[in-house]
């Protein structure tokens, strides 16, 4: 699904990761209720203007299958659209890996927009603890 | 691309860049206007010219004009100027009325007058943009010198009721400033009947150039400035500085274009802007910010629940338009304008200020609103928190 | 007409006109630099690039530039600014160091500051146009915070000794101001080198429009200013107001050229201006004023002896030149320049300013010396007081 | 004579009889020596930067011939030009009746240049004295 389609290709100068996920994301929305194998979870506030949902379903100890929704900056939408999309196929110790200096970094988030990392591991980080409790 | 930020500046006329290109070209009329020699009167004469263009659009007299570098001079030429000038005589902390949603470049010329010792109140309008006069006339003090107040809000399009509360302050004997730049050419004005003292004009917000202002220094009763920019006393001594001759030449062809065209421009801006106002409405919980009946013909500021400011700005790639004015835009922060009329932080930096000019067309208002509707809906879409 | 007033202004280069001209249609780059969106960035890129353009000639940073409307403004905000800033911190009156040859914005500036209570000291320079480094050095106090000089003299076109002086006051850690208006794209500058904290330049002296300025902010060690003008936080905070993106575009335009061309510039300008002065010994008792050891390129002035000055001026009516400074001739009065350098009123009144640039050659100024020499022949033979 | 030969008409705005006289101004010079029925005249000083000579040559009982010279600003360099061309075939009498506020009115001097007519009157006030004296 495309969900800028413009002419202007990122004229803001947002980092390309950035403006590729915020205007392409996959994998949006979350699976009908009650679908085996699913983890939710959801980091951030309104009040702090970034809420980040996902949802990882295993199969055989690994992400089948993933969906996500996210309120918030362009780069808050792009780190969903970048976790869920790299989660498919990792097992949980493979998620567990990633924290919030790897999606800077992958992201190329600048400084003043660390909160959105840092948003983004949270909310893994909640669906691994989730995982956990329910393994 | 679609432009829609008028209010932040307008391309020029085109008639307006010929005005200009006399005095840009090497066999032109390029001399210094404070040269005593031929080419200097002659640029000089250019500048007088321009001078009775811009006072016509006003109903002022010629020599009532004051050039600047732009509005953002005006304003605190006006401010500093008329306290320095008139203030702190009797011992007393001089007082300045003005209102929270005041340009930045009022609120902040106010802010730093309250660091050297001025007394300044900020009125807050209502939740429908308006600052009352009753208000106004309220917050007088005996220490009273200025109340300084804008015509036209440059984001929510708001017409303050400056006609109604000009003859009151006059009768109380307080110099009024006005900021007429989102105003002028937009509104008729006429300062043969209306007492304002001062007035702050930019040419670039109606098709001239960018750098041109005026200030409007009321002869009859005379409104008495100190200078603040200070040099070999251009200006009758108000405002040094080489006058530049092809950005006045410039902003007096814009003005005399916006007299002529005044009630036709209005007319057709409005109604395009009415027409966006209607489109818009195929989305739900959206919120039209400052009084529809108080409404400038060319702005139309609107709030949209459940969606980020930001990401909703960056969603418009095509779409030229702001949220807030463009000087406060660049640091991202919910617009205080909106912030001052009671919106919460959410949904002030939620809004979009359209405005709308010469060069806009139905076909880009229906454009806009189709990719606004599109991009709204997909970014509550996208939301964990949108319920429909 | 001969215009011999390039010093007071000068026309557009075409090569500026053409970097201007992208921002002046309304299909080109028109936006608000300050606003967020596609265009608002365009615009803001040729701010910046623009800003590097300014900053290469003068051996700069681009984030030490700071735009203005022109350095009236660039003098005012130096100087107010830095007082403001720094002055006064124990109490005593803060204190200026400047020079009675200065331009008028920088006198009536520091006239300014005297009635604020600030202490100034204005050197007379030696009867050449010098104000020697020593001189400056013994008027500095333990209260001095700033010397303001001007690189050369807009009237005499003597260059000052501020690459001898900057270190000086450095070394004893007083703030150093240059206007280097008529320095500018005529003398190399390597602000590198030279430890000088604030800068003033203009456009329209160096074949950009008239309106735009630079102040030169050093960062390292960093000048700190009080801004002048309030608003949107602009430039840093130093100085707000809309960018006028054609005529920064264009400013940096005139100084990428100037760069480029400046030696050649000075060569020719310089032997044109050595013409003059030659042709012109057909008159007897003629002086020129300023040390012509310490001479700008396009610079020369010429008292005439037996002559009233206005008679002088009104009897050449094809050549554009000045007596005095622009700002200075509308009144009339013998130039302030030259009584500082001791010439009595009548010789100071008598005196021509003539400056040349890009556009003058060998051929005008055959032309001007002949009228001059005609003129000042016939002046004379007209005067009752004339004796040869 | 045309002492200023321009392509140029009066770009300073001077009153057209000002720069008339300014520009083509006659009778400039001296008498020689000794020359009969010649009266001399001069007012103003250097420190004021205007002086204007006036030389009258009577013939019986009127201005046969003219002469001046002038220092000064364009206006005070009219206003002798204007007086010995305008004295051609005067008594004394009819002289004499000249004052600053014709001068003015003629040239069209303007109020801050009053003091170039009031030398013009002067001027002819001292050389009808001097006439006076001779006679
Ligand atoms: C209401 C209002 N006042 C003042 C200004 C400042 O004018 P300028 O851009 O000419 O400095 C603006 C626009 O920026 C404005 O909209
Ligand atoms: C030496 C000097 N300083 C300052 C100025 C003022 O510059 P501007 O005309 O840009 O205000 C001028 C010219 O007018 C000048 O020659």
């Amino acid at each position: 699904m495309e969900a800028i389609n413009s002419t202007e290709t990122n004229p803001f100068g947002y980092a390309e990761p950035i403006w590729q996920r915020f205007t392409h994301p996959r994998h949006v929305g979350e699976f009908a209720q009650g679908t085996p194998g699913v983890v939710s979870a959801e980091a951030g506030s309104k009040a702090a203007r970034s809420v980040l949902r996902l949802q990882l379903r295993f199969e055989g100890g690994r992400v089948a299958d993933v969906r996500f929704r996210a309120y918030g900056c362009p780069s808050s939408i792009a780190v969903g659209a970048w976790i869920v999309d790299w989660s498919l196929g990792k097992t949980p110790v493979e998620l567990a890996a990633l924290g919030a200096a790897d999606l800077r970094k992958a992201l190329e988030i600048a400084d003043d927009r660390a909160h959105c990392a840092l948003l983004g591991e949270d909310a893994l980080q909640a669906a691994l603890a989730s995982y956990a409790a329910k393994s | 691309m679609i432009y829609l930020d008028y209010a932040a500046t307008t391309p020029l006329d085109p008639r307006v860049l010929q005005a200009m290109l006399p005095h840009l070209t090497a066999d032109g009329s390029f001399a210094n206007p404070a040269s005593t020699h031929g080419p200097g009167y002659k640029a000089r004469a250019a500048v007088e010219r321009a001078r009775a263009q811009v006072a016509a659009l006003l109903g002022a007299e010629a020599p009532e004009i004051v050039w600047t570098s732009g509005a953002t001079e005006s304003n605190n030429l006006a401010i500093k100027g008329a306290l320095e000038f008139n203030g702190g005589h009797n011992g007393r902390s001089p007082h300045i009325v003005t209102s929270r949603t005041e340009h930045k470049c009022v609120l902040d010329t106010c802010r730093h007058l309250e660091t050297q010792g001025v007394r300044v109140t900020f009125l807050r309008p209502g939740t429908d943009g308006v600052v009352s006069p009753e208000q106004v006339l309220e917050a007088l003090t005996p220490e009273t010198v200025l109340v300084s107040l804008m015509w036209v809000n440059n984001e929510i399009g708001v017409v303050q009721e400056v006609q109604r509360l000009a003859p009151l302050l006059r009768e109380r004997g307080v110099l009024f400033h006005v900021d007429a730049v989102q105003a002028a050419g937009k509104l008729p004005i006429d300062l043969r009947v209306i007492p304002i003292d001062l007035l702050s004009v930019s040419a670039h917000k109606i098709y001239g150039p960018k750098g041109a202002g005026a200030l409007y220094v009321r002869k009859k009763p005379r409104a008495r400035l100190a200078p603040q920019m200070h040099g070999g006393g251009h200006e009758w001594g108000m405002r040094s500085g080489t006058l530049a001759t092809h950005q006045i030449a410039g902003m007096g062809a814009a003005f005399e274009i916006a007299a002529a065209q005044l009630q036709d421009d209005a007319r057709r801006v409005a109604g395009l802007r009415d027409l966006l106002w209607q489109r818009l409405q195929a989305l739900p919980r959206i919120l039209r910010n400052g009084d529809p009946q108080r409404a400038a013909p060319h702005v139309l500021n609107v709030s949209f629940e459940g969606v980020e400011g930001e990401a909703l700005r960056a969603s418009l790639p095509d779409l030229a338009v702001s949220s807030g004015s463009a000087c406060s835009s660049a640091t991202q922060e919910p617009s205080y304008v909106l912030r001052a009329l009671g919106r919460d932080d959410e949904l002030a930096n939620a809004s979009l200020r359209f405005s709308l000019g010469r060069g806009t067309t139905a076909e880009q208002i229906e454009q806009a609103a189709e990719s606004v509707i599109k991009q709204v809906q997909w970014l509550r879409e996208l939301s964990p928190l949108w319920k429909p």
